[in-house]
């Protein structure tokens, strides 16, 4: 693998930075990411099931007005999708794998992705964003709880990471 | 052309054009977090070890830049910062969500935005973190729904839009300016713990091929950059920075001229008695709420007028929705009472004063509903009727 | 300010739709055949010894029938085409139109000849030997090739500029009026014509030249954008609501995508990449050019019509 | 310069441009100037006049081929001066308007479903008579009713007299101009007619409340108008809305809806109490002052202020304004007043003010109009019967009413509501559920008649209840009776036959008086035609009929119309005088002097809704007209532009209005966001949404006003029904038809 | 004596927008349904309650500089006598170019003869010797004058001598012949 692409964490912080800046002044609100599965799955709960999706809690909020799909959020996952995908191609990293650890089978590695995903989807449907809506956009626009929440990701992910270090090292 | 950011709330680009700079935006972002090397679970994963501090160092670097630039640029006022929408706190959910999305971090290697650029990058794993991540999605609906524990631990706590600037009780820029300088301190701190991390697991044997960054050249420069950002927004931004326009303003209004303005039928003028008892105010349209819950019908533009038994606090109002423009009536209740319901009995001596009584006395008999009885006068003689012809010219419409 | 109007005439409120697409497709055939006509006037000029590939040589022939088809299109835009002929009983100075009707005069001859005298030799002998009546006519014509050449530069560019001036002399519609329209249509004519000829079978130098200029002319395009552009930030009220139009305005996400991004600015990068590696420029910037083509007369045909003094105050007014 | 020199540069200027402007214009297969005539001028001209508002203004109809080309105004009509309003000059889109009833109509499925059957005249006018003849033997004559509006009606009120029914009304009285009518006669002992006797012309200060002279469109007083704007007269306007006349004021007052009387009071106070006032004219004309004056004290401007909304220095100023032009000063007393149901007090009021100003019968103010002479046509006396009209439960209610009421023969037709109630109707040229209040109630009205026929030139509403449906010919296609109003210079105008009557359609003296012969009347319809009717009243004046025919008018010499001119002005209320306190309403049981009471403010959520004109219609009557509609298409609701932005609304989205009885529109309109409206109000243009299908045009088009119109506040001095009194919400187009 | 110049002014003090020009000019000039040759335009400035509004009975402006005679390609549109604009239909092939010159938006394509047309300043009635365009004729405010600006003596020469006035944008460098008194 060719270490040697990655930008250094400084210049590509800044980029990301700006990145969320401009968002910031442009569209008046941060980044994020998981907006996209909870928009894409109201949409798709809209679709078999209008009634149920629009008593829904979780989801009415996006059905209400309009297509839950039309929205800044997820056009701007569209673009990291492209964007990713324009990085990963000019820097070489195009691959078909399951990042691993040696010390792990293939078919472990994927089962604990699928737990840690479903932690996540909950988790970020909890806390109302994920590491980029609430620790990134939260944290860049000092919002209290984004800070708090940042907090705890380190703290959740320190807690636990001993447990599944085979996974990883 | 008012070129204040940010545009899209401003109805700037339109809405199609809003969404193309979602496009490039994001496109930028998904590049930045490929090219760093967040599109690899492994490395990610690093930082929890601390032989690869990447995440850290990046998440921070990136926050920073964007905070310096957020609150300088709003310092000197080319972001109007109260239609940048910043995260409400809901406390006790983002403490617990924080953690869980921290534990399915580390268990799946990434976490959703990554994700998406890892997937991209023809990551299988990403693929399933993903999938994980719809079903947790909908699993958290289902629970939100049919779960009234899971219910109310979501919907707790206010979604007040609390800042730090604002619970610190300073100003936006120099926290900014403190946190850039705090983020210096945690960087090199940062490399020292990593190369130590690294060695030792070195040391033992561990696996860490494919994910440890070696090459940290440009360290030093990109430091002295964001301390050179860090000591610009500290001192310009301060210079320059106007009263916070995320505190909710709350200006003073005298009992005569909101009853003027009542009487002008101002359009968006909306009155709201904050008392908890008390029908005496005799104001058309009154309203009624209590300090800690606003109705949910406020419009934004609305100029909203509160009344409490006496002078109110802006400070009391911290929980109210940005939107309106608030008002406090000077002295509250009372002063209303006694300069608008009281006739004026002092004695006046000069011919302005007279006439601003007068004007005062007449509108305090309306608020009252004391119509002005009309003098009854004598009846005039009984008459006899004319003679003669009556014209009466007619018609049309 | 509020401002209605009692007038609800058709094609003129609320907004003015007297041009459509015929328009459009006009403009740009006319710009591609423009650009066709000076570059392969300046390459007949340029080879002296080398001849030019068969597609180059061949090409002048496409370009009578596309400006057949540009004409085409401006006869079906006419309200009342039997009276097209009173276009050539007089000639006004003034008149945009009536340049761009004399023009087509020039173009059509100069494009002929030209074709007839780059067409092979042996082709052209073929049919002198059936029509041995053209035979003084034909060899004539091939003589004077290189005067053709310098003729078909000439009218191909004020072919050009006329494509522009058509909407540049409209003092009324302030998206429209500018003396950059002029030379924007041209540049941009010459660029999708060079795009247009990369879409042929030519050799590889002939490749190289017209993709490196073509990166060149979309630089110059861009920058003429840019003072186009600046120069309507820098007009009254008028042009600043038309130039709201592409900013915030209904035409803002098309002309930014389809335009700048798609039609000038990617091509431009794949250009110069393509110029830079020493590769042979392929179809796809070619493509994207002529869609960026397209889509600015497109837009400026149809956004100009929205633009005007309608909410204006007059002088002195208020 | 030498003239020379001048010519040559002029030479070489036109040989430069003809070289710029390329080969001249005159080159081969021009045609030089060509002037191409339209031909609208007539080849023969007829004068008559209008009928598309109840003005009445000379026109002068160009004919071409058959056909009416085009219409001007009359120079030498008093009421036009050689000109018109949009209307007059749009006749020939009524006159050729393709949705004309064109044959008589018989009911053949039940009232309302609106299903006809064209039939001859004959079977159409038999049917009438039986009707008619049915309702005569089986209940009296009483119980058959007319409402008519427009001048033809002279007619049928004719018919009806000779028929015996009382019950005569026209809905221009109760729902329109009476309690100004009223409100003016119980001061001055005299109405102000129409055309009003305003002295607009040579006023120096005009005060308009609520009277929107310029949308309202009365050819001669808007030309007085643009001339007291011309002579820089002040102008006052009192209105919620900044309408047109608002724009030309050096006041404009946006008054709380309903408060005008406050601001009336207040005015006199300033002029009685600060000064200002005619003493002249009071003392020498003057009744019940002292009480007057009395009664004014406490209304001072600062009383007026929370009342009104208008500060008390404004008022003051005004006030001041008014006094200093006095006495060519005119507070205008409106046409349409029938607003809150206080309305006679509110016009007395007004016709106090202008007491107070001392205008009346002088030059700028008020005129005391005259009439030509006219003999009546020879014919036998029509006995009066003694029948009282139904149109009141109690002969004690609006005791001051001097017409039948409309909205009250409407009630009478639902049982209970009068000694008898009413079984049939004849309705000429007006559509009643588009003018009476609450429409709910006369289609109630109307399911309980035995007959109804109507007359009229188009198929409005009313005709789809009918049961005979007569078609009357337009007013360019027939004769009628000569027009005589009192006018400060007095004159009789002459309507005349342009072109022979379109389709099968009948000019109504024809309806009426064959009506006649078919029910035994026929010695009250002794002329030959009505062409021959006129004339021989025109005649029997000694007016030489041929000039009259000619110049389409015949003016008479005017006795002084004012006290400038030599008028010795004569009052004849019960006093004789100029009537400050009214015994006659102090004996009915009214505040002898006019007492404000307030009306409210719309409920959270609502609106006031206002309604008022056009320039280019006559409310419903014209909106099919396509001509006129060029320059107008639809109404739109009006609405404060804050108002609007607080709420979310936007510029030209549809709406429906609902009001405050849950009545909703039945179509939706634009919605006009501006700035020219009070916040608590909003305005919509009377006379769209009309439901009409066969009204193709203008079905649809619109928020019809008089269907949120379910409230009135009937005035219970005389009548008049209120109508100001409605609240509505406005509802999102999207939303309504999200639901629906 | 200089060749007469007609032109108009329209009273903007006294025109209440009753459109009852654009009615006679329809009917005189006997214009197809859906097409009008002046209009009425209103434009209200301010916030409430401090509001100005100006109404304005508009149409050709006769410019002596005008766009729409520059840009005809075969002549149609051209200076008639008295100094008008004028189309000549029998020349027009209806490209438009004189629409999209037009600064006022004046002019329109009559759907049945397919060529341009507007106002004449009712040339038809001015070449009999009438004094009197259908729409002056009509006015009830008697806001519309029309008259030779060239006779120092017309009523048109002096109200504009009499009175402010200003023309329909101005920038557009057209030098209209139609006056707007204020």
């Amino acid at each position: 693998m060719n270490t040697r692409s990655y930008w250094n964490p400084y210049l590509a912080g800044v980029l990301l930075g700006l990145a969320l800046l401009a968002a910031f002044v442009v569209a008046g609100q941060g980044l994020g990411a998981s907006a996209f599965p909870k928009r894409v799955i109201a949409g798709a709960c809209d679709v078999f099931s209008p009634e149920w999706t629009a008593g829904s809690a979780a989801f009415g909020k996006y059905v209400g007005s309009g297509n839950p799909l039309a929205n800044w959020l997820v056009v701007e996952v569209i673009g990291v999708l492209i964007g990713g995908f324009l990085g990963a191609v000019s820097a070489g990293r195009l691959k078909g794998e399951v990042v691993r650890s040696s010390n792990v089978t293939q078919g472990r590695r994927l089962f604990f992705a699928l737990l840690g995903g479903v932690i996540m989807g909950f988790a970020a449907s909890l806390g109302r964003g994920c590491t980029s809506g609430q620790a990134l956009s939260g944290g860049a626009s000092l919002a209290g709880g984004s800070w708090a929440f940042m907090m705890m990701v380190f703290a959740g992910g320190y807690a636990v990471a001993w447990f599944v270090r085979k996974q990883w090292i | 052309m008012d070129l204040t950011f940010p545009w899209l709330p401003r109805g700037f680009f339109g809405e199609q054009g809003g969404l193309l700079t979602a496009l490039l935006i994001g496109a930028v972002f998904g590049f930045a977090l490929e090219r760093a090397g967040f599109g690899n679970g492994r490395k990610l994963a690093a930082q929890f070890y601390l032989y690869d501090m990447t995440v850290f160092k990046v998440m921070f670097t990136a926050i920073v830049t964007a905070m310096v630039g957020l609150y300088a640029l709003s310092g000197v006022g080319l972001v109007q910062l109260d239609l940048v929408w910043i995260n409400p706190t809901y406390l006790a959910p983002q403490l617990l969500g924080g953690f869980l999305l921290g534990v399915g971090f580390i268990v799946s290697g990434l976490c959703p935005g990554t994700a998406f650029v890892s997937l991209v990058s023809g990551k299988l794993d990403a693929l399933v973190v993903l999938v994980g991540v719809f079903l947790g999605v909908l699993l958290f609906a289902f629970g939100l729904d049919g779960l009234p524990a899971l219910e109310a631990l979501y919907t707790s706590g206010s979604g007040e839009v609390l800042t730090l600037p604002g619970l610190l009780g300073i100003s936006g820029s120099w926290l900014a300016a403190g946190v850039a300088l705090m983020a210096l301190g945690a960087f090199i701190g940062a490399e020292k713990v990593e190369e130590r991390m690294a060695a030792r697991l070195k040391k033992n044997g561990a696996d860490l091929d494919g994910s440890r960054v070696t090459d940290s050249r440009g360290k030093y420069w990109a430091m002295g950059s964001l301390l050179a950002l860090s000591l610009l927004a500290a001192t310009a931004a301060p210079m320059l920075e106007q009263e916070n326009p995320r505190q909710l303003v709350a200006s003073g209004v005298r009992p005569l001229p909101l009853a003027e303005r009542i009487i002008a039928h101002e359009p968006a003028l909306r009155i709201l008695d904050l008392r908890e008892a008390g029908t005496d105010l005799r104001i058309p349209g009154l309203g009624k709420a209590s300090p800690t819950s606003p109705p949910a019908d406020l419009l934004p533009g609305q100029h909203v007028v509160l009344i409490a038994e006496g002078d109110l606090d802006a400070k009391d109002l911290a929980g109210w929705p940005q939107g309106p423009e608030y008002e406090v009536l000077e002295g509250g209740a009372q002063a209303w009472k006694e300069q608008v319901l009281t006739p004026l009995e002092a004695e006046v001596y000069n011919q302005e004063a007279l006439d601003r009584a007068k004007v005062q006395n007449e509108i305090c008999a309306w608020f009252n509903g004391t119509e002005s009885k009309a003098v009854s006068a004598p009846p005039p003689p009984v008459i006899q009727p004319a003679v003669g012809s009556r014209k009466k010219p007619k018609g049309g419409c | 300010m509020e401002a209605t109007s009692t007038r609800a005439n058709p094609l003129v409120d609320p907004g003015l739709t007297i041009w459509n697409q015929d328009v459009a497709i006009y403009l740009f055939l006319g710009g591609i055949v423009a650009g066709v006509m000076i570059l392969s006037g300046a390459m007949r000029l340029w080879y002296k010894q080398e001849e030019p590939s068969l597609a180059l040589r061949l090409l002048p022939w496409g370009n009578l029938a596309l400006i057949s088809i540009g004409m085409f299109c401006l006869f079906l835009d006419l309200e009342n085409r039997f009276n097209s002929w009173r276009f050539y009983l007089v000639f006004k100075a003034y008149s945009p139109m009536s340049w761009g009707a004399w023009v087509l005069l020039l173009v059509y001859p100069v494009s002929a000849h030209m074709a007839w005298a780059e067409t092979p030799a042996h082709w052209r002998e073929t049919v002198l030997r059936k029509v041995p009546l053209l035979r003084p006519w034909g060899e004539w014509s091939v003589r004077a090739r290189r005067n053709f050449a310098a003729l078909s530069i000439v009218s191909g560019s004020v072919l050009g500029i006329y494509t522009g001036i058509l909407l540049g002399a409209m003092p009324s519609r302030p998206f429209w009026n500018s003396s950059l329209l002029g030379p924007l249509f041209l540049v941009s004519g010459v660029s999708t014509g060079a795009a247009f000829m990369l879409l042929f079978r030519l050799n590889q130098g002939e490749r190289r030249f017209l993709g490196f200029l073509d990166f060149l002319l979309i630089l110059a395009e861009l920058g003429i954008i840019a003072l186009w552009i600046i120069g309507m930030a820098a007009g009254g009220e008028a042009s600043l609501q038309a130039l709201k139009l592409i900013f915030g305005g209904p035409y803002t996400a098309a002309f930014w995508s389809l335009v700048i991004a798609l039609g000038l600015v990617t091509p431009a990068i794949a250009e110069f990449i393509e110029y830079k590696h020493r590769a042979i420029p392929g179809r796809g910037a070619a493509l994207l050019v002529l869609g960026g083509g397209f889509a600015l007369r497109w837009i400026m045909v149809y956004a100009g019509q929205h633009s005007g003094w309608a909410s204006e105050a007059s002088a002195g007014l208020f | 310069m030498e003239r020379r020199e001048f010519l040559k540069i002029g030479g070489a200027g036109a040989a430069g441009s003809v070289l710029l402007g390329g080969l001249g214009t005159d080159w081969f297969g021009s045609y030089g100037d060509e002037i191409k005539d339209p031909g609208s001028d007539g080849e023969k001209i007829v004068p008559s006049f209008c009928e598309l508002c109840f003005w009445k203004c000379g026109i002068l109809a160009h004919v071409r081929n058959g056909r009416v080309t085009k219409i001007t105004g009359n120079p030498k009509h008093p009421l036009s001066r050689g000109r018109l309003c949009p209307r007059g000059a749009g006749g020939t889109g009524l006159l050729y308007d393709p949705d004309r009833l064109q044959q008589p109509l018989v009911r053949v499925g039940k009232r309302g479903q609106q299903k006809f059957e064209a039939v001859s005249w004959d079977t159409a006018l038999d049917e009438v008579a039986e009707g008619f003849e049915k309702i005569r033997r089986q209940h009296g004559p009483e119980h058959l009713a007319l409402f008519y509006h427009g001048f033809g009606a002279n007619w049928m009120k004719h018919l009806f007299k000779a028929y015996g029914s009382p019950n005569i009304s026209a809905p221009s009285y109760a729902q329109c101009r009476g309690p100004r009518d009223v409100g003016f006669d119980l001061t001055f002992g005299s109405g102000v007619g129409s055309p009003e006797n305003t002295d607009m012309a040579n006023t120096r200060c005009l005060v308009l409340i609520g009277n929107h002279l310029g949308e309202n469109m009365h050819n001669t007083q808007v030309q007085d108008f643009s001339e007291a704007i011309r002579n820089r007269a002040d102008l006052i306007v009192v209105d919620p809305r900044f309408s047109v006349a608002a724009s030309k004021a050096r006041y404009w007052l946006p008054i709380r809806p309903g408060s005008d009387l406050a601001l009336l009071l207040a005015w006199a106070h300033v002029l009685v109490h600060e000064g200002g006032y005619d003493r002249e004219t009071v003392n020498q004309h003057g009744y019940g002052f002292d009480a007057f004056r009395e009664h004014l004290k406490s209304h001072t401007p600062e009383w007026a202020y929370p009342r009104t909304g208008i500060k008390p220095a404004v008022i003051r100023e005004t006030a001041a304004l008014m006094a200093g032009a006095a006495p060519r000063a005119i507070v205008h007393p409106g046409r349409h007043v029938t607003w809150y149901g206080d309305d006679t007090q509110r016009s007395r009021m007004i016709a106090l003010v202008n007491a107070l100003l001392g205008s009346w019968g002088r030059r700028g103010g008020f005129l005391v109009p005259s009439q030509v002479e006219l003999a009546d046509y020879p014919m036998p006396e029509i006995r009066k019967n003694g029948l009282q009209p139904a149109d009141r439960p109690a002969a004690s209610q609006y005791p001051l009413a001097d017409t039948v009421l409309a909205q009250g023969l409407c009630n009478a037709t639902i049982p209970g509501y009068h000694d008898y109630d009413l079984k049939g109707w004849m309705v000429y040229g007006s559509n009643l559920p588009t003018t009476l209040p609450d429409p709910r109630k006369t289609y109630e009205a109307i399911r309980k008649l035995d007959f109804l026929v109507t007359i009229d030139v188009l198929p409005a509403e009313i005709c789809g209840w009918s049961d005979v449906v007569l078609p009357e010919c337009t007013y360019l296609e027939r004769c009628d009776d000569l027009h005589n109003p009192y006018y400060k210079e007095p004159y009789v105008a002459v309507r005349q036959k342009v072109v022979e009557p379109l389709h099968q359609t009948k000019p109504g003296w024809w309806i009426a008086r064959e009506l006649a012969d078919r029910l035994g009347l026929e010695q009250f319809f002794p002329w030959k035609d009505s062409e021959e009717y006129a004339m021989e009243r025109a005649h029997g004046a000694g007016l030489d009929c041929e000039t009259l025919r000619r110049d389409g008018v015949a003016t008479g010499v005017s006795p002084p119309t004012c006290v400038e001119d030599g008028l010795r002005p004569e009052f004849w209320t019960d006093s004789g005088k100029i009537e400050f306190y009214s015994n006659r309403l102090q004996q009915a049981g009214f505040d002898p002097m006019p007492v404000y009471t307030d009306h409210g403010d719309p409920p959270a959520g609502y609106f006031r809704l206002l309604f008022g004109r056009t320039p280019t219609h006559t409310f419903g009557r014209t909106t099919n007209n396509r001509l006129l509609s060029e320059t107008f298409k639809g109404n739109e609701v009006w609405l404060n532009a804050e108002t609007a932005r607080l709420r979310g609304l936007k510029h030209g989205e549809q709406v429906y209005l609902q009001n405050q009885d849950g009545v909703r529109s039945s179509f939706s309109a634009p919605l006009k966001v501006t700035e020219r409206i009070r916040p608590d109000a909003v305005f919509l243009v009377h006379g769209y949404g009309r439901k009409a299908r066969e009204l193709r045009f203008a079905f649809g088009r619109g928020i019809d006003s008089a269907e949120l119109v379910t409230q009135a506040k009937v005035d219970p001095i005389m009548g008049g029904t209120g109508m100001n009194v409605n609240f509505v919400a406005i509802l999102r187009a999207e939303d309504v038809e999200e639901v629906a | 004596m200089l060749e007469q110049q007609f032109g108009m002014t329209v009273d903007t003090r006294t025109c209440v927008g009753c459109a009852a020009c654009v009615i006679a000019c329809k009917t005189e000039n006997r214009l197809a349904e859906g097409y009008v040759r002046n209009w009425i335009t209103t434009q209200t400035r301010g916030r409430f309650p401090e509001l100005v509004m100006t109404i304005r009975s508009e149409r050709c402006n006769h410019c002596r500089s005008a766009a729409c005679v520059r840009a005809c390609p075969t002549g149609a549109s051209h200076y008639a006598a008295g100094g008008t604009v004028q189309v000549t239909g029998s020349k027009c092939t209806g490209c438009k170019a004189c629409m999209a010159a037009c600064p006022y938006d004046a002019r329109y394509v009559d759907e049945q003869s397919g060529t341009v047309d507007k106002c004449t300043f009712c040339n038809h009635r001015t070449s009999r010797g009438m004094a009197t365009t259908a729409c002056q004729e009509v006015c009830p405010t008697r806001s519309i004058v029309f008259g030779d600006l060239n006779d120092p003596d017309s009523e048109i020469s002096h109200l504009l001598a009499q009175r402010d006035w200003y023309t329909l944008k101005p920038d557009a460098g057209t030098r209209p012949s139609h006056y707007f008194l204020k």
